[in-house]
């Protein structure tokens, strides 16, 4: 086949699955830039899920599914931020609690309702999100390098996928251009030199929890109204936890986040293009080796080109300002 | 972690504290059980009675015990050293490979007395690898532990995926598990112990290794309070410019950590392999490396804490067991909700009541131990 | 006769949207129809089985069907404590006086979905998504591979496996980037047999204009129209079966091999995949399903060597 | 001028079963400078840190310009016009000076408004008082002293009028220390009153108009500073009589124990810290290291003592080489007698989770003498921990009490307990007293020139400059990583204060 129609491919595939990583991955970035670690970035994408095909398949409008599915998520971050920053408990052991609460009640809530065994019925068009097609993609398709990139790579993503990439810029502008940005970063370094200046430790950590749990709630969304129709039980599978080694990976920053996803997006659409091909020289290669080949590889890349990533100096320990 | 408040006498930091956190995490759960339409007293009775109310039902809760004190035992090592191992989950697929390598070559000539041994040593062997390169990583590359361990997770369930299929299955057999281990390759269960309290172990299989846990468990208070290994963890774990001061070598103490920590994960193994099942099967870890993480932060990673976070666990997987045999109605999903409300309330808010029983108990007992501000040097 | 069934579920589930979910309906039918209850449990790990089944039995439950392949170790130690309980085991095989083995050929009705698919497609390339490498599965590819290469050496079949962990039961996500992929190389018609993964399989091929094919139960009504069919799995038979003669006090033990010629397994065909099939290929496949059960075409089964020789 | 600025009334704090602050009243007039004195643990931080509504008082009352101020929170501090320079500084080490400058005070939602406000702001500032920094350098690039300079912009910034200094210049060169002072004088001159901590009781008496004095949460006497003398001022503090001059002897310097040659270190960064720098010290000698913070003396005693990897040069201990390029093992080196008590206690010399016991044998933990069998002797460990704390008073004297809580003059003894008794051939401290109060610094000396009376090499780094005068046998001083010159120990602090500066020692290093 054509090579470049494959890079071309194989670029929108990446596109598609790095779409929820970036936003859980940016979801984890306000949250641990404010000094609060987050495991329960897989709940509470699996919450928002659910919370999105139920509302969406009730109302038969996205709009509807997507505040739902933010307002479940955000709720679920209050209570990590409950239990983390005014109770001052473990932030790991907040977000696996969530982990697990998200994952049975999922379950028993969708049983419950629609009694298909915790799915949501399946989705009607008007009750997903479609896909944009650019203006005149199918116009340029055959112009040579430009038109299968546009038409191929740039054109047919749904509109959060077009969200999630425009929120690395703005997250990036929030976090370093807005004063809300300079104190949460500040409260994620050291929070006692935010306590001074006057400004409070608390309500900054529940803003930047909260902002998480927006993120959090549209990464949820764009799995079950956007890559598929419908919510189905545990169906994030483990992107929580890809979503928080790509947010490691980045080393904390917007950018890297976007080349982290986008990275292992790749290297997920390359293991499922290549399983069972016959490669050159090696022949073809065991299934498990090709789907661990992503791990594999992320694991090379990091000891190989990353070096030491350095955690906000705050993170994972509740501020306690009289012992 | 610091303790926000004031000093308590231990009976209340250790006894009444976690009991009201507890309560209240039963109590929300009840409140589950009441929207379902059961009655929470009947399921609070069955989570007891199914957990303790006999000796087979014991038995059980102390199977899966011995799975977590395990995993939380390796979380809680390499926490001592300042390292976050999400890892257990692959580490004990991996230790699996040992137990079986052993079984399968030693089953029919060896008893299970003679091979329980090899079968440690290969679990905690390829347990411990599993868990070296990460911490090899860490130490040389700098390599982010938390990413790599969940990516050695993922490795691991591949490799033994392959493993299964095209190593230890026999040709023929439907299931991914390797045969059943003959006499050899099959701890005893622990029957004489449950008789002296006068109960019968019945089918469950509650084994051998469950001693093996508390051993564990007793040396890894050893290695961490009293050898001079674990007092260089610490060291490394609270302070690693004191540790490099100090003289400690930072890679090789947490290479070294790393490979105890997957070692204690590879010996979960041991319990559902040569314990229960008396095979390998896919996937038996069944999650219990990512509770492991539960079990050693709600134990503050202290031995002494791990086994009763340990007790809790088995109790809700095998009390939440009965309660669906039970109540229909209660889904294992149920379960899995009242197991996170009880990490939520006994875990993440164990604080949430530590003010008002402070302020309780300090009101009650006279306040003599006011302390003037220390004096200075 | 007065019979108290009862059925355990795999650790999949009962809703898992497949396997377990079809004995489920089985179990449902004979209750609807006879008005018996019938208890069940789903286990959530793998030291509840043997504690489930004794459990069940020495509550005095009868019959007992177990779902799922990985009962057979359990099911040899209970059922020789237990000699006047009826059980039933589904996908496997287990010589026990007091058992009924049920396994299926998956690959009869996986090469009359082949040979439709690849007579639907336009590109002469079909593909199959599967949810974990194991035996069972490729059980199911092998018989669609060889369905769809029998209509001449031109066609291609792709083949993917969703995942290692129990996730890949449960990742639709992934399931429908695999199947997109798949179109990306050429397939128009993609068959799973991945669970909830297949819900993103078909899902990616209703949304792409491709065709899906479900599996297990009749899935074809999913996206009316474009689900080209199903390759049934009749578990719910089976479990109905079970109950049913039990009831009638004609429980047989023994090994129930059920192939095409059983009407164990099939392709579906009902209004809505009416429309997507041709007349050829209703003859297409009469004329296979009647080779095969006139043992002239002999499907191979991957069980028999662990190959798959299309 | 009478007005009061502040008036404390009835404070009362505790922490949980500390009671750090009991019952104060203190009145400080408008316009004066007023030193605030006591012992470490004395409750001093505690006490500014209500006034500044970073703690809440448990009792009492604070009346600020005559009215009763209501300070919840820093912010209604800042809005009462308050500012503060805290003892541990509250920036945040990975932003810019600006920054910091701005967190909390960044006028509109958009930083890059606040921002051209905020330089225009800082530049005048930074003339009128003199007080220069680098608007764009990243804090933890800078060293201590211009840090310091960035608290005090930031409270100037926020247009404090009662300013309040949390031990300013336990980190500064004399040099530096009179800058502050200039400030503080002319800060006075404008009519803003001045609230300033310290140890020092040279400073309290050069710079105060009034002095109050603090002893175990307790206001104990408020003096006027021209009415009173260091000695009365010490045995109020202490409760007893404090030698504040150490006796010394004449030193009688025997064979060279450690030699350094040519030792030349680089930071992580790149940067050539320690640059060719070569000097021996003989047992029985103190050799004493003057030099503004940050000009590789840390670096100095770190490649010595086999923290850091030097990039050249030789060390001989005992005559024999540490492979200070290679890899030289802290561990090995104290096995071959070499003592190091660090800068940093916090974060080096001291695990503050650990018991004290636990402390008293880190770096040595090695010993066979505390091992029994494969494990841990801890009778051992916890009888010797008793035997140091009797012998160095180590206050509470409880082994088994967690290092944090401890004050920092008693963990400090804790570090030097640890290293001195063991009888090590060489001794390298720095920073022996910072942040320790007068009567613990008293016992500090007299141990380490009990130390060289029994014939060990002490190598000792301090920004104290008086501490380097009278301790030293002789005085190198280190500008930019270079040792620029080398003088006896009554050299006048002006001349010590130039080289420091770098002065006469680009003069000196370029012949
Ligand atoms: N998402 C983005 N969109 C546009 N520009 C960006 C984005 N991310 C980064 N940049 C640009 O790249 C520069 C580097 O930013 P980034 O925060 O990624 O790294 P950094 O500056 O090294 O981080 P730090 O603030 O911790 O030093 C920014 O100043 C900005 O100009
Ligand atoms: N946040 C806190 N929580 C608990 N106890 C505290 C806290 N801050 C101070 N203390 C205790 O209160 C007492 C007074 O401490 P404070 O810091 O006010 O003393 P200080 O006079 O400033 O001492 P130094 O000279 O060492 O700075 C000490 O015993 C200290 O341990
Ligand atoms: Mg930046
Ligand atoms: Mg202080």
């Amino acid at each position: 086949m054509d090579f470049f129609q494959v890079i071309i491919e194989l670029a929108q595939s990446t596109v598609r699955l790095s779409t929820p990583l970036i936003l859980a991955a940016l979801a984890g970035l306000f949250t641990e830039r404010a000094g609060v670690f987050d495991i329960g970035l897989e709940g509470k994408m699996l919450g928002a899920a659910f919370a999105a095909g139920t509302v969406s398949y009730l109302t038969q409008s996205v709009a509807m599914g997507l505040s739902a599915a933010i307002l479940i998520s955000v709720l679920l971050s209050l209570v990590h931020g409950y239990a983390s920053i005014t109770q001052r408990g473990s932030q790991i052991v907040s977000g696996v609690a969530i982990n697990f609460v998200v994952a049975g009640a999922t379950v028993i809530l969708g049983q419950a309702w629609f009694g298909q065994g915790g799915r949501t019925p399946a989705l009607s068009d008007s009750g997903r999100f479609g896909t944009i097609r650019l203006p005149f993609a199918d116009a340029v398709r055959d112009v040579p390098i430009l038109g299968p990139i546009y038409s191929g790579l740039l054109s047919g993503h749904s509109p959060l996928t077009w969200l999630a990439f425009l929120m690395v810029p703005v997250s990036w502008w929030i976090l370093y251009r807005t004063r809300f940005g300079l104190r949460l970063r500040a409260v994620g370094e050291n929070p006692s030199a935010v306590d001074t200046a006057g400004i409070s430790v608390l309500w900054l950590r529940y803003r930047a929890v909260i902002c998480c749990g927006i993120l959090c709630g549209i990464a949820g969304a764009y799995l079950s109204l956007a890559a598929n129709a419908g919510f189905t039980k545990g169906m994030t599978a483990g992107k929580g936890y890809i979503a928080l080694a790509a947010l490691i990976f980045a080393k904390w920053r917007p950018k890297n986040i976007l080349f982290a996803c986008l990275l292992f997006g790749f290297l997920d659409a390359f293991a499922i293009r290549y399983q069972g091909y016959a490669f050159l020289l090696i022949g073809k290669v065991p299934v498990q080796l090709m789907q661990a080949l992503p791990y594999i590889l992320t694991v090379i890349l990091l000891a190989g080109f990353i070096g030491k990533a350095i955690p906000p100096k705050a993170g994972g320990v509740p501020y306690v300002k009289e012992r | 972690m610091s303790v926000p408040y004031a000093k308590l006498p231990a009976w209340a930091e250790y006894g009444l504290i976690p009991l009201v956190n507890l309560a209240v995490a039963f109590l929300i759960s009840g409140l589950v059980v009441l929207i379902v339409g059961e009655s929470p007293l009947q399921a609070a009775y069955h989570m007891v009675n199914g957990a303790f109310g006999r000796g087979e039902y014991i038995g059980f809760t102390l199977y899966y015990t011995t799975t977590f004190i395990f995993t939380g035992l390796a979380v809680a090592v390499a926490f001592h050293c300042g390292l976050f191992n999400i890892g257990g989950e692959g580490q004990a697929y991996i230790g699996g490979i040992g137990v079986t390598l052993a079984c399968l070559a030693f089953d029919h000539t060896l008893p299970w007395y003679l091979l329980f041994p090899i079968a440690i040593a290969g679990a905690a062997f390829f347990g411990a690898l599993w868990a070296l390169i990460p911490g090899w990583l860490q130490a040389k590359r700098g390599s982010h532990i938390v990413i790599t361990t969940i990516m050695f997770n993922f490795i691991a369930a591949s490799l033994m995926n392959y493993l299964l299929n095209k190593v230890f299955k026999p040709l023929g057999s439907m299931s991914l598990e390797t045969r059943t281990f003959e006499a050899g390759g099959q701890l005893p269960k622990l029957d004489w112990l449950m008789n002296i309290f006068g109960l019968s172990v019945g089918t469950a299989p509650f084994n051998i290794s469950f001693l093996l846990a508390l051993v564990a468990a007793f040396g890894v208070w050893v290695l961490i309070w009293r050898t001079k290994l674990g007092y260089e963890m610490r060291t490394m774990g609270h302070s690693p410019a004191a540790a490099r001061y100090a003289g400690i070598k930072e890679s090789r103490i947490i290479i070294i950590t790393m490979m105890i920590s997957g070692g204690l994960a590879g010996m979960m193994a041991l319990n559902p392999i040569m314990g229960e099942q008396f095979r390998m099967q896919l996937d038996f870890v069944q999650g219990a490396g990512f509770v492991g993480i539960a079990v050693a932060l709600m134990g503050r990673s202290h031995p002494a804490g791990i086994i009763p976070a340990a007790l809790l666990f088995g109790m809700l997987y095998q009390g939440g067991a009965e309660i669906s045999f039970e109540m229909p109605s209660i889904s294992r999903d149920m379960i899995v909700i009242i197991q996170g409300l009880v990490i939520l309330f006994a875990g993440a808010l164990e604080h949430m009541f530590r003010p008002a029983i402070t302020r309780i108990i300090l009101g009650l007992s006279p306040k003599t131990r006011d302390v003037a501000a220390t004096k200075g040097a | 006769a007065d019979i108290k069934p009862a059925i355990i579920y795999d650790l999949g589930g009962k809703f898992d949207k497949s396997f377990n979910e079809a004995a489920y309906n089985g179990a449902e039918k004979f209750k609807a129809e006879t008005g018996i209850e019938y208890r069940d449990f789903e286990i959530a790990n793998d030291a509840q089985r043997e504690q489930a089944l004794r459990r069940f039995a020495s509550d005095g439950n009868n019959p007992i069907v177990m779902a799922g392949f990985s009962w057979a170790a359990q099911l040899e130690k209970v059922a020789a404590e237990y000699p006047d309980t009826k059980f039933a085991i589904i996908d496997m095989v287990l010589d026990k006086p007091n058992v009924r083995s049920v396994v299926f050929k998956e690959e009869e009705g996986g090469w009359l979905a082949g040979i439709l698919a690849g007579m639907a497609s336009k590109t002469k390339t079909v593909s199959f998504v599967g949810g974990m490498d194991i035996p069972l599965i490729h059980k199911f590819a092998c018989g669609y591979i060889g369905g769809a290469k029998s209509l001449g050496p031109d066609y291609n079949v792709l083949e993917a496996y969703t995942g290692t962990t129990p996730d890949a039961w449960n990742d639709p996500v992934k399931g429908g980037e695999i199947a997109k992929s798949q179109f990306d190389q050429g397939s128009d018609v993609v068959y799973h047999a991945a669970g909830g993964t297949g819900v993103g399989v078909l899902q990616a091929a209703a949304d792409a204009g491709k065709l899906g094919i479900g599996v297990d139960s009749n899935q074809n009504g999913l996206h009316p129209g474009k689900v080209l069919t199903s390759m049934v799995k009749r578990v719910d038979v089976a479990v109905y079966d079970a109950f049913m003669s039990a009831k009638e006090d004609k429980f047989q033990p023994g090994i129930n091999v059920l192939g095409l010629k059983e009407n164990g397994v099939d392709v579906a065909m009902d209004e809505n995949n009416a429309p997507l099939i041709t007349p050829e290929m209703k003859a297409a496949i009469d004329k296979a399903r009647a080779d095969i059960i006139a043992g002239t075409v002999k499907v191979h089964d991957y069980m028999s060597d662990e190959t798959c020789p299309y | 001028m009478n007005e009061l600025a502040i008036e404390l009334k009835g404070i009362d704090k505790s922490f949980g079963l500390v009671h750090a602050n009991r019952n104060i009243n203190l009145k400080v007039r408008k316009g004066t400078i007023h030193g605030i004195i006591g012992e470490n643990g004395a409750g001093k931080s505690t006490l500014m840190s209500i006034l500044y509504g970073f703690y809440q008082a448990d009792h009492g009352d604070i009346v600020i310009n005559g009215q009763t101020a209501d300070i919840r929170d820093p912010n209604a501090a800042i809005a009462a016009g308050i500012g503060m320079v805290h003892q541990h500084f509250m920036l945040v080490e990975n932003f810019t000076v600006l920054e910091n400058i701005m967190l909390g005070a960044e006028e509109s939602q958009i930083l890059n408004a606040g921002i051209t406000k905020a330089r225009a702001e800082l530049k005048r500032l930074e003339k009128e008082y003199a007080l220069e920094v680098d608007p764009d350098a990243v804090i933890e690039e800078l060293p201590v002293g211009i840090q310091q300079r960035v608290e005090i912009l930031k409270a100037l910034y926020r247009k404090a009028d009662i300013l309040i200094l949390d031990e300013p210049t336990g980190v500064l060169t004399p040099a530096e220390a009179d800058h502050l002072f200039r400030i503080l004088q002319q800060l006075k001159e404008q009519g803003k009153t001045v609230l300033l901590i310290t140890h020092k009781l040279r400073e309290i008496m050069a710079i105060t108009d009034e002095v109050s004095v603090m002893r175990r949460g307790e206001m104990v006497a408020t003096r006027t500073t021209k009415e009173t003398s260091v000695e009365e001022l010490a045995e109020l503090m202490v409760g007893r009589r404090v030698l504040l001059r150490v006796e010394k002897g004449e030193a009688r310097p025997a064979d060279v124990k450690l030699s350094v040659k040519n030792l030349t270190v680089r930071d992580s960064r790149g940067v050539t810290m320690v640059d060719d720098v070569s000097f021996d010290i003989r047992a029985g000698e103190i050799v004493g290291i003057a030099g503004v913070a940050g000009n590789g003396q840390s670096e100095l005693l770190e490649a010595i003592s086999g923290i850091r990897r030097a990039r050249a040069g030789t060390v001989l201990l005992n005559g024999s080489p540490i492979d200070v390029t290679g890899n030289a093992d802290p561990a090995e080196l104290r096995k071959r007698g070499l003592a190091h008590v660090p800068e940093d206690r916090h974060h080096v010399g001291l695990v503050l989770k650990f018991d004290e016991s636990e402390n008293a044998i880190l770096g040595y933990h090695d010993d066979p003498k505390y091992r029994k069998g494969l494990l841990l002797d801890i009778d051992a460990i916890r009888a010797e921990a008793e035997e140091k704390i009797a012998a160095y008073d180590i206050r509470p004297p409880n082994p088994r009490l967690k290092t944090a809580n401890f004050s920092g003059g008693n963990q400090q003894k804790i570090v030097l307990a640890r290293e001195m008794e063991r009888g090590p051939d060489v001794l390298i401290i720095g920073q022996p007293t910072r942040g320790v109060d007068v009567g613990a610094i008293e016992f500090i000396h007299r141990r380490i020139i009990e130390m060289r009376d029994q014939g060990k090499a002490v190598l000792l780094v301090s920004v104290e400059l008086d501490e380097i005068r009278a301790l030293s046998d002789r005085i190198l001083v280190m500008f930019a990583g270079r040792v620029v010159g080398e003088r006896a120990p009554d050299a006048s602090e002006g001349e010590l204060g130039l080289l420091m500066a770098g002065v006469e020692g680009s003069k000196e290093a370029a012949e």
